[in-house]
């Protein structure tokens, strides 16, 4: 064991306005889990595309199987055993399953001429089987939530049989049991002897699967140390060079406050089913749930983005008629989406325009022209308070790295000045130090008297956070937990209580 | 209403109940209309226009699009006159290679968009130009005719089954319509359309060659516009070289009233076919009502809506 | 009321597979709803295809006969005219005016309409075939040489000259193009027909397009522009460069900006055609060959040149339009 | 090469080099060309088509596209035709209304694209098609002139500045440059354009009324498609209902050779000016020549794949 497979020298890459890798180094040892942990915009996801050909380093080796190698592109990557699950969902949604994870390896019959479908979903099937995924080969990729997707990434990266893995934040959209599973898989494939990078914010995630733990800052290199023998402390201190906030909360008590928010017998399909709840003033309140509970449905449906059959909202007593998310964001509400990729960035624009978009009445004059100035001051106040790590806040917003994308969009909220929020999956791919401030963020705008719904499938974060806990299951509010009575196991008996007898 | 259809693709094709309403009206409206004669005249001239649309369908669906398949399509036929009449080939070799030149103008404009990364809009409408001023300076500005190969007017124009008078333009038609369907959905091919035009960056991480199946997609396309520049020659007897500019609209508006979304990714051939009769059933039925000609596109801009309505209405409830 | 035509027509379809000429008969005798004669023509949106047609619709008034008119969008668009003289064939019609865009690319359908015994009138230019049984048409070649020898004339045989044509390809284009290049080649050598550009008949296009070439060739001395939107292409041009006066403009059929030209001395003269005897002609003639009468086999409804001297003679006022 | 430019909106506008390229090149081709008339020919032969490109670049940072720009023109022609001639309105009003008769074209394509949710592309196309036959409806085929009123051949072809020979038509042009400029970067209507462009559902999920403001950009659109549809009108002295097919495609290769993306979110005004130029020098340039016509169509097709692949390669440099 522990020979080295991949060695990674001196390696270099820059942007315009931008040096995202310095003479960074990487050694991984066949059949270990190595983690590469730094903050957002430390350049993790840089330096596996430069590994995977997608991007070409400015200097630097890579050094693989004892050969120096280049890696002109993806294909070259893949013909020499190294695979990458990608940070961002990168699938093709009017695509199949299983069509998804053997593009360009697709099963021919008939001379090579026409595709094989029904070998296509046979092994699709079989792989499935043997990493242990509940996912239908036949359905569209469209169809399924962002976590489904985030397993068919990890399926897809599974099917190669790579010698090298990349993991880039797989279980930022997983829930418990789902990563379990995946756990499971990289045991299995240390076993035989695979190199898996794993990058993960999830510090306690660290300690149960990896071996050893290399640190980046501000694209350099600072060390490397065996997990066994850190603490988390130690590895965040070196992440970020600093003393971070310290998240225990105090907790204000917001129990007696007047209800802001009365939602009631809200119905959608069989995708919500009679939903009531309160949200009262500078009250945080936590939805946690299984995959696929209806967490994400319940936000959308108050903001309007989607139609309700049947149900009616009250905000500060008075019933509103929420048709489409402008009315909601009228009204007062702001809803930061789960999937950032697709419902929260312009993604060619600007910073400062995105921090905007949500409070244009805010930033134009009377004649309708926009005040340039005031958005730039805001923006950068913003960008100042969030510690986004941009060159300027006139950088496009797609070439921000995954977790200071999300500081913009809550940034945009934060602009808005809404008195409910929801936040749905807020600290998605946020580096410990940043959802410290999030947190931080969170209990102020409570204290302000803002109130505020967090999604969340982390349950540490939804109890520590959590003034009240809602527990969903299979689109119904299956439990209630107040502050003091909240625990992992609580949850998780509300989460699995399934309606049988409905018919 | 009960269609005698129980396909589950011809379902999801929800344009087919607006020709089913075209039919019946025009039917109840006019009796010349739902005449055996009149009826292959519709497929007639439902065949050049639907087999360019068809070839359309692989690009739209890769999110691309091609302006030049009318003006290419017409090339195609001079090339076809040039091999046929001026250089005396065989009447087989010619129309052969005259579908292989529309295959290569294809090649082409799949050059262009994807190793010189040509914005589609702009490289096929740079082709279009192109190949209308070629049509032109490769005649002479005249007409090339057939005149000494009777046989090639039969490719139109013949009736392969005696005693049916069906013309082999629209068996031709129904051919390709299956082989585009074919290609589409049995092939690899037809996988990368879909892929590619769902998440390009996706497929070409996945390892795919990307810039080498567009460039293949696209000569497919190109190979249905040669067929069409084939037929439209042998139906018209001859090459005319100033034809076919604004083809590709009525092209393109076939394969979007069919359903295929026109930020790729979504598409189906039957949509194409029966978009691309929606628009022959239309302007044959006003013109057997005698409907003032100017009239007839304001009636034909009202329907396309309609018809397009109707189907997100449908699609929406479903 | 025009859909009746066909509404008496319901056993058509038996017709079809028996009938020869006697069903036709049988049906323009029996019946006593109108004749029904479609006119197909190269064009319709523009003015002289409206003149053929309100000639057509005179006539059609005259006799008492059911018409309709349409032609495709360009004169490139020879299918489409195939299709337009496909679907007028399904509606069972008494006689057909045609105007072919290619004679020979409609001689099949031509041949299966005389198969049935449909009388074709050919208008506007002839068709190669002894199908039709007669043509109403302009001698499109000799028009054009006219205006070449009126050109030759008002700039003393020497000189630059340019063309604007309004088509590359069309039989009309083609036929004007040559007829005034081939009479000013064969005889005056003097002068240089310096470029001719094709502007669609948009009258905008066209103007830019006389720009460029007054910009090529500050010394032109004549300019022709061979249709209606290009002769009132080239009036824009001369009119925008303040060249008026100084260029010999000739133009080709009327249209109130052109005859105005003509008045005002921009335009030295122009050649019209009598599209309302055309269209007024090809019904007539049909009306004609449906019941048996004798109908000559060419009828030439001529063209003559106007200028500022004979406007307003009446024989020139009956053929111009506004 | 150093240009005498330091505007860093105007380096971004990177098909400019290939309109310096042009000039240029022609201007050594032929001492006719750079002539002071011959210039303003071109700056007057590129008003009409520029302006429908301005407007259409709106439409097509939202992730649109206009195809019925061109007849939509040809509409407000004809109808401020009506009002002036047929009406008797003052020619003030008359040009007032056919402006906003242009904009009310637009509010009719954006409800459609907005609240009928039907594809840009379709909804355009039937616009299209129902304006083209209403030009021909409401004008009786024939053209309307305006002869009582000689001061409306002014708007276009009168001199603002006496002394200087340039045409108000050029001013106008500048005039709708600037205001479009104005409106896309420095009001809240810009900012919602790219925001569309650049992804719709985040915009809607910002709490933004998408299908208000999609409407009102379509409404700025048509007002720019009713400014040339007077400016058309003046500077023919007359209304001719039979124009403007294919227009739309021209305007649409201006804004895209200008550097605006089809996929919507980028774009500038000053790109769509440069573009719109590049093409009447192209036209102008190869007239001036005496290149033949059916040659120009191809030498413009080639030229245009050049300065887009030019813009492409810098791009990839910078
Ligand atoms: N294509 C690009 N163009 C310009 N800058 C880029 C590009 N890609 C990444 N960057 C910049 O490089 C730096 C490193 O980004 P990277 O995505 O590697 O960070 P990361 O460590 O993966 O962060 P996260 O944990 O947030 O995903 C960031 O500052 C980012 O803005
Ligand atoms: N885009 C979509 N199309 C179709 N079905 C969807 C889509 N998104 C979610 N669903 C389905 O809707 C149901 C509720 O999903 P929702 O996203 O609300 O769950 P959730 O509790 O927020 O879980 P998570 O966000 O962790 O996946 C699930 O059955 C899910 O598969
Ligand atoms: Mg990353
Ligand atoms: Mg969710």
């Amino acid at each position: 064991m522990s020979s080295v497979l991949l060695k990674m020298e001196g390696i270099s890459k820059g942007f315009p306005g931008v040096q995202a890798l310095s003479k960074i180094q990487l050694e991984l040892r066949a059949g270990e889990t190595l983690a590469l942990v730094g903050e957002n915009g430390a350049g993790k996801s840089t330096l596996m595309k430069v590994l995977t050909g997608i991007y070409q380093r400015d200097e630097g080796k890579i050094i693989y199987q004892g050969n120096e190698i280049e890696v002109p592109n993806t294909k070259a990557a893949q013909d020499l055993g190294i695979s990458m699950i990608h940070q961002e969902l990168n699938l093709a949604q009017d695509l199949t399953v299983a069509q998804n994870i053997f593009i360009g390896r697709e099963p021919r019959k008939g001379f090579g001429l026409f595709l094989d479908e029904k070998e296509l979903n046979q092994k699709a099937q079989a792989l499935f089987e043997r990493i242990q995924v509940k996912l239908d080969p036949k359905e569209y990729v469209s169809e399924l939530s962002v976590a489904k997707q985030q397993m068919v990434e990890i399926a897809k990266a599974l099917s190669f049989n790579s010698k090298v893995l990349i993991m880039d934040e797989p279980t930022a959209a997983l829930t418990d049991s789902e990563i379990d599973t995946l756990f499971e898989i990289i045991k299995k494939l240390k076993a035989d002897g695979v190199g898996i990078v794993y990058i993960s914010h999830r510090m306690e995630e660290l300690k149960r699967i990896t071996d050893r733990i290399t640190v980046m800052r501000d694209g350099e290199y600072i060390g490397t140390v065996d997990t066994k023998e850190t603490t988390i402390d130690n590895i965040i201190s070196m992440m970020v060079g600093r003393q971070i906030y310290n998240t225990t909360s105090p907790i204000v008590d917001s129990g007696n406050n007047e209800v802001v928010l009365d939602v009631k017998n809200l119905n959608r399909g069989k995708k919500l089913i009679d939903i009531n709840f309160q949200l009262k003033k500078g009250e945080i309140l936590g939805f946690a749930g299984l995959m696929g509970a209806g967490r994400t449905e319940v936000a959308r449906a108050i903001f309007g983005a989607d139609p309700i059959d049947s149900g009616e909202i009250y905000i500060n007593g008075e019933l509103v008629n929420i048709k489409s998310p402008s009315d909601a964001v009228n009204h007062g509400i702001g809803y930061l989406s789960e999937d950032r990729k697709r419902f929260g960035l312009l993604v060619n624009m600007d910073v400062k325009s995105n921090i905007a978009i949500a409070s244009m009445k805010d930033f134009r004059s009377s004649t309708g022209f926009t005040k340039e100035n005031k958005v730039k001051i805001i923006a950068q106040e913003m960008v100042d308070k969030l510690k986004v790590k941009t060159p300027t806040i006139d950088q496009e917003i797609r070439l921000l790295s995954g977790g200071n994308q999300q500081k913009v969009v809550i940034g945009k909220w934060l602009t808005r000045d809404s008195d409910i929020l929801i936040f749905d999956e807020p600290t998605r791919g946020i580096d410990v130090g940043a959802k410290g401030e999030i947190y931080k963020l969170l209990n102020q705008l409570a204290s302000q008297g803002k109130s505020i719904i967090m999604i969340s499938s982390e349950l540490p974060e939804v109890i520590r956070m959590s003034h009240r806990v809602i527990v969903m299951c299979e689109g119904r509010i299956t439990g209630e937990l107040t502050a003091e009575n909240t625990s992992q196991e609580a949850i998780m008996t509300y989460a699995t209580q399934r309606e049988e007898i409905s018919r | 209403m009960r269609l005698p259809i129980r396909s589950g693709a011809l379902q999801q094709v929800l344009a087919f109940a607006s020709l089913i309403v075209l039919i019946l009206f025009f039917s109840l409206a006019s009796p010349n209309f739902f005449q055996f004669s009149n009826i292959v005249g519709i497929l007639l001239s439902t065949s050049v226009i639907g087999i360019l649309a068809l070839g359309v369908t692989f690009v739209i669906i890769t999110g691309g699009i091609d302006l030049s398949v009318g003006t290419a399509m017409t090339l195609c036929s001079v090339m076809t006159g040039v091999f046929i009449t001026f250089w005396g080939f065989p009447t087989p070799l010619g129309v052969v290679l005259g579908i292989l030149f529309g295959a290569f103008a294809g090649f082409l404009s799949g050059l262009a968009v994807a190793k010189m990364k040509i914005p589609p809009f702009i490289a096929t409408l740079a082709v279009m130009m192109i190949a209308k001023g070629l049509a032109l300076v490769i005649s002479g500005t005249k007409p090339i005719y057939f005149s000494d190969t009777p046989e090639f007017s039969q490719i139109a124009l013949g009736t392969i089954i005696p005693g049916l008078a069906i013309p082999n333009a629209v068996w031709i038609f129904l051919i390709m319509a299956i082989f585009g369907y074919i290609v589409l959905s049995k092939t690899v091919i037809g996988r990368y359309t879909f892929a590619l035009g769902s998440n390009e960056e996706a497929t070409r991480l996945s390892g795919v060659n990307v810039n080498r199946w567009k460039i293949i997609i696209y000569s497919i396309a190109g190979l249905f516009t040669g067929v069409a520049g084939v037929l439209m020659a042998s139906r018209l007897n001859s090459a005319q070289p100033a034809l076919g500019l604004g083809y590709e609209l009525e092209a393109i508006a076939a394969v979007v009233i069919g359903g295929t979304s026109l930020s790729g990714g979504k598409g189906t051939m039957i949509g194409t076919v029966i978009g691309a009769l929606i628009m022959s059933v239309l302007t044959n039925g006003l013109r057997i009502l005698s409907v003032p000609q100017e009239w007839q596109t304001v009636v034909v801009g009202i329907v396309i809506i309609l018809a397009v309505y109707a189907d997100i209405l449908r699609r929406q409830k479903a | 009321g025009e859909e009746e035509a066909g509404s008496d027509t319901d056993t058509s379809g038996s017709e079809d597979t028996s009938g020869e000429d006697t069903g036709g008969e049988e049906e323009a005798a029996s019946g006593d709803e109108k004749l029904y004669i479609p006119i197909i023509s190269k064009g319709f949106q523009h003015q002289f295809w409206q003149a053929v047609k309100a000639g057509a619709e005179q006539a059609a008034a005259e006799f008492d006969v059911e018409i309709t008119f349409e032609g495709p969008e360009t004169e490139a668009q020879v299918d489409k005219q195939m299709e337009m003289l496909t679907a007028a064939l399904d509606k069972n019609p008494d006689a057909i005016g045609f105007a072919a865009l290619d004679s020979q690319a409609a001689t099949p359908l031509l041949q299966q309409a005389d198969g049935d015994g449909i009388p074709i009138i050919a208008f506007d230019s002839g068709v190669d075939s002894d199908i039709p049984v007669t043509t109403a048409a302009t001698d499109n070649k000799a028009a054009a040489a006219l205006a070449a020898d009126k050109m030759a004339e008002l700039i003393g045989e020497e000189g630059k000259v340019a063309l604007i044509v309004h088509d590359q390809t069309s039989r009309t284009g083609i036929d004007r193009e040559t007829g005034f290049v081939e009479q000013i080649e064969a005889n005056y050598p003097n002068i240089e027909i310096v470029d001719v550009q094709y502007g669609a008949g948009d009258h905008l296009k066209s103007t830019d397009l006389a720009k460029a070439i007054l910009a090529a060739h500050p010394d032109l001395k004549g300019f022709f522009g061979a249709n209606e939107g290009s002769a009132i292409g080239v009036v824009n041009a001369v009119k925008e460069l303040g060249k008026d006066g100084e260029i010999v403009v000739i133009g080709y059929d009327s249209g109130m900006q052109q005859i105005e030209a003509v008045r005002s001395g921009v335009m030295a003269g122009a050649i019209t055609q009598n599209p309302i005897g055309i269209g007024y002609e090809t019904v007539k003639a049909a009306v004609d060959a449906i019941n048996g009468k004798e109908v000559p086999a060419s009828i030439d409804t001529g063209f003559m040149w106007y200028d500022n001297t004979n406007i307003d003679d009446e024989d020139i006022q009956a053929v111009l339009y506004e």
